[in-house]
């Protein structure tokens, strides 16, 4: 089988659902649609859950709506039409700290460091959730030491390179203790080094301390590598939904939403098209590649 | 900040079309010193207009103290612009302010007089203070304070003088109105100067070129 | 600025924008730049002169009847333009703050016959017909410059706009004021963004006023930071493309048809005639 | 051989030195040095040199000095020590037109984008070479017309879309006529379909205008697939230079000097790696790695 056809695709989808149906639930955007002011369409009629202990990533091209949902799950947006659900408390107006949940970090990291040093600006969150000064500055130093950023704190955090940057951003975070962080384009701009170190990062935050995130990213490749479940997010909803392995592999889908497949599924297909054979694993990252390739060079 | 709240209106044609003149009288000798004195060049411009942009950004922010404060920060566009460039830029502002329905047109000309009293008198204050050693924050505060005072007095002075189309009163009871307008400024203003403070010394600390680049470029 | 007695409940907060009552930028553009009714043909140059009529129209009324009147047509206008009439009415809390925190104190104590007398020990405030009379006028008058304001700003293109500032304005005015306008949009983002990631981590709520000045004074402090050095990296990618002082707006504006001066004509002679021939009751 | 050593790294691109002798050179960079205004160092003893008709890529991490380099190519920077020779001419302070020859597409296109509409700001350039107004424009569509955004020319730059800006940033550069443009990260933050719009309109650029292109990227699979020559930036000089069939193999270099080599590569030297096997061919793109692998499995 070359490509899912649609119809597969659905049923992966459901099969999917059925089997997290007992994980808990943390975040549940149920229908909801955004306007701007000026009238653009943010998101449509979207549907978006986030289960305990995974990593989602929104994949999706430039203006399909990535942001926008993010912004939505710590109520810095409210829907103009639907409803969205923390921690099984609704949000409405009068529930004000979502934010104690619900982390995030913003695509620029520019924008999100204001104070005049690193372990101030860290120790803003803390702050703010009423614990005194002294365990907010052991909490943002614990925080600092688990992106690896210790050394940083005396600094300026204008004066930080971008992957630093980030770093302290999502320290900042992260010294909140959130159930989830969302995280806007977390490697965008970044080398291959600093955005290594952030997708380890979020892998640890994920299988060391239990948190969930969710990643929007048009870097199908670190999707494909570090997430639990894709969302496609075209012209403001989820068009589907699925294991990369399963997402990826469906070049229709993909194109059709103005994306491209991940390099590893390129060339695996290109590989299997080239040779007129019939896929039998799909490998999404170039471990898994590799370890599907070079059995099939040996056999032969 | 000590804008004249009033919208169009509330002046007679006379004191709108005085006000204008004198106001344009002011932005010609500084167009004047621009062209003969310093030359401009494509850096101030570049800056001034984004001094402009960020004057009018921030006023857009809405700091939820006492129920929701707006501020202009006028005395800071003096201290980091100069009185020549930021007479320049309190105009756009409030050509753009106008423009949106935070005062009046014809007001414009009666704002002007007011807020490059307070460009003036926070940039000359915070230079003067420089002689003596004082750190920045106080510096930059006491230059915001003593140029909204002015700001607020010049304001007093243009109403006073213009008097509102359509009251009646005698000067003392609109003289009392008019205090208690200037008593509720001048609360405000103290918020305005500690920002103001806070602001520059932030800048100096992280920033210090943009403030000694700019205290030569506006120097008048 | 001024101080606004906002409610404090959060159900008035708007988290989307900086705030509800001041005209958002991005609508007005997005209205200037999609309208297709007679007003967005008409010349700017007419717009421009109109408003300047109304000005002065608004300075040299004494009547109450005449200032409803002249809202009273302005709103037509903006409403057959297919404006947002809603937004109008969020947009009119900070002019009607203006003339209230003014006149609230000056309608008291007019000369006139009483309508309403409240008086405590050493102190006594009357408030007579021409005191109310005085603050309807003045809000009248007020509502329908913001209205015609906006109404020029929202069917009128940006690019005429701009155009027309290269006209009106000398050196270097107009290239500061070409170029603040545009950097406001790129300036408001940013902003927005900073109070956003601050409100995100529990910033933005009432909190001691100390923590709270100290906080907006840090944005503020990094806006006018960033914004230097975006001019700098502005300044740059013009000279890279041979910027060498003066930059020119290209747009033809529309020139003033026949028709539109007659009918500026024939407006200006019916103020005259109101204001100076005809007398009303109030 | 798995790895190219450092000797035989040199050997390669003296090799490729000597191959391009006889073709043209337009602009060359002679030891610069500069220092900001705050003491950091952009660049240092940087050498480097751009001939007629090539696109070369420059790679290195956050921080190496890539921006600060292009920013010397046409002389908005000039160097601390050192020399930069543009179209033959030796740059000094004299001379102030070099913007003619040489144009640039800096990193953030919110930047380079002033004017009211996008029209306005693709005349910017021509209008500043002193032609009519009527030429101007008529320059000014043609530009966008080559980069497939003449339908854009009305419109405000500021509610196009990342990927539209980056188009009309090109076409404000393309407008002017130049002879090399150098391209601040050309791809970051655009999602597939838009990256692959300008990957595209840099290989027309070349083949078809003749123009010369300079990108830095911290993509090495971008540099990869479009690039005829590598650049490698670490702490503001270039460590080395070559074909990048040859310079992405030498895992040892790419990695010392803060970055990963591009999937495809990782991916062959996996699979040469796990089988044990020699490597002949050095594929650099998806497309070549399949015509190297698919041999294999078919031969065996
Ligand atoms: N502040 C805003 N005002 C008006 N429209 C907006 C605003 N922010 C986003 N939009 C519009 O909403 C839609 C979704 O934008 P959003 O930023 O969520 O997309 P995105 O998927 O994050 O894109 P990107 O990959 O470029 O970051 C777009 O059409 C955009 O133009
Ligand atoms: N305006 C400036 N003032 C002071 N230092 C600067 C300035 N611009 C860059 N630098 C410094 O110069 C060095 C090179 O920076 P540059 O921006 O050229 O790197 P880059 O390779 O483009 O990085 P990136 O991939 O993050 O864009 C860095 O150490 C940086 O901190
Ligand atoms: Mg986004
Ligand atoms: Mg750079």
């Amino acid at each position: 089988m070359m490509i899912l056809t649609n119809s597969q695709q659905i049923h992966i989808k459901h099969a999917w659902h059925a089997s997290t149906a007992d994980t808990k639930e943390l975040i549940h955007v149920d229908c909801a649609s955004h306007i701007y002011p000026d009238g653009s369409q943010g998101i449509h009629d979207m549907c978006f859950r986030v289960f305990e202990k995974e990593i989602v990533a929104l994949c999706g091209p430039n203006g399909s709506g990535k942001s926008t949902l993010i912004e939505h799950l710590n109520g810095l947006l409210r829907p103009s039409s639907g409803n969205v659900t923390v921690m099984g408390n609704k949000l409405d107006l009068s529930r004000v700290d979502i934010w104690k949940d619900v982390g995030v970090v913003f695509q620029r990291s520019d924008d999100q460091l204001f104070a005049p040093t690193v372990l101030d600006d860290v120790m803003f969150g803390p702050i703010n959730m009423g614990v005194s000064m002294e365990q907010a500055k052991s909490e943002a130093l614990g925080a600092l030491k688990a992106v690896g950023a210790e050394n940083l704190s005396d600094k300026m955090p204008g004066y930080l390179s971008g992957g630093q940057k980030r770093l302290v951003c999502i320290a900042g975070v992260l010294a909140m203790k959130p159930r989830v962080i969302a995280m806007d384009e977390p490697t965008s701009d970044l080398d291959p080094l600093h955005a290594e170190m952030v997708e380890n990062i979020i892998l640890n935050l994920k299988n060391n301390h239990g948190i969930s995130i969710v990643i929007a990213t048009h870097d199908l490749d670190l999707a494909a590598r570090i997430s639990d479940r894709v969302c496609i997010v075209k012209d403001g909803s989820i068009i589907t939904e699925g294991r990369p392995s399963s997402i990826f592999y469906d070049k229709n889908l993909i194109e059709m939403s103005g994306l491209r497949q991940p390099k590893v599924v390129q060339i695996y297909e290109g590989i299997t098209k080239n040779l007129g054979i019939v896929m039998e694993n799909y490998p999404i990252t170039a471990d898994e590649l590799v370890k599907t390739i070079a059995p099939m060079i040996r056999q032969h | 900040m000590a804008h004249i709240h009033l919208p169009d209106g509330a002046f007679s044609i006379q004191w709108i079309i005085t006000w204008w003149i004198l106001a344009v009288i002011i932005l010609g000798l500084c167009l004047y010193w621009l062209k003969k004195v310093k030359k401009i060049d494509n850096k101030t411009i570049t800056l001034a207009a984004m001094l402009t942009a960020a004057s009018f950004a921030i006023f857009q922010v809405n700091i939820p103290l006492f129920g929701g404060v707006h501020m202009t920060l006028t005395p800071l566009t003096g201290i980091l612009a100069g009185p020549v460039i930021g007479s320049i830029i309190v105009l756009i502002v409030n050509i753009l302010s106008a423009a949106i329905g935070h005062g009046g047109w014809g007001m414009i000309g009666a704002n002007l007089l007011v807020n490059i009293t307070e460009v003036t008198v926070a940039y000359g204050i915070y230079k003067a203070l420089s002689k003596i050693n004082l750190d920045t924050f106080s510096k930059a505060g006491i230059g915001t304070i003593i140029g909204l005072l002015f700001g607020n007095i010049a304001m007093l002075l243009i109403i006073l003088i213009s008097g509102i189309q359509g009251v009646n009163q005698d000067i003392q009871p609109l003289l009392y109105g008019l205090s208690l307008i200037a008593a509720v400024n001048m609360g405000v203003a103290i918020i305005e100067s500690f920002i103001t403070g806070y602001v520059v010394s932030y800048i100096k600390r992280v920033r210090p070129d943009i403030l000694a680049e700019e205290s030569h470029a506006g120097a008048k | 600025m001024l101080l606004l007695f906002r409610r404090k409940s959060m159900g008035q907060y708007r988290m989307s924008e900086l705030s509800p009552h001041i005209p958002d930028l991005d609508l007005i553009t997005f209205y200037s730049e999609k309208g297709t009714s007679l007003f967005f043909r008409i010349s700017p140059w007419t717009k421009a002169i109109m408003l300047v009529l109304i000005i002065l129209f608004v300075s040299l009324d004494k009547s109450l009847i005449l200032a409803v009147c002249l809202y009273m047509i302005v709103l037509v206008l903006y409403g057959l333009s297919g404006l947002p009439i809603k937004k109008l009415f969020q947009w009119y809390m900070i002019p009607f703050l203006f003339v209230l925190s003014l006149v609230l104190i000056l309608m008291w104590n007019e000369p006139g016959s009483p309508i309403f007398s409240l008086s405590v020990p050493y102190f006594s405030l009357t408030l007579t017909d021409n005191g109310l009379l005085l603050m309807l006028t003045l809000l009248f008058k007020s509502f329908a410059s913001v209205t015609y304001s906006l109404f020029f700003l929202m069917t009128t293109r940006y690019n005429y706009l701009s155009a027309m500032i290269y006209r009106v304005f000398p050196f270097p005015i107009d290239q500061i004021f070409l170029m603040s306008y545009r950097f406001i949009f790129i300036t408001l983002k940013m902003v927005e963004s900073m109070i956003k990631a601050l409100r995100s981590r529990g910033g933005g709520l009432l909190k001691s006023a100390h923590r709270q000045g100290k906080m907006f004074a840090e944005v503020f402090a990094l806006t006018m930071i960033r914004s230097y050095d975006r001019a700098d990296r502005v300044n740059k990618a013009m000279e890279a493309r041979g910027f060498s002082g003066r930059y020119v707006a290209a747009t033809r504006i529309p020139r003033i048809g026949p028709g539109e001066y007659f009918s500026m004509l024939a407006v200006a002679t019916m103020m005259i005639y109101l204001i100076w021939f005809v007398r009303f009751p109030f």
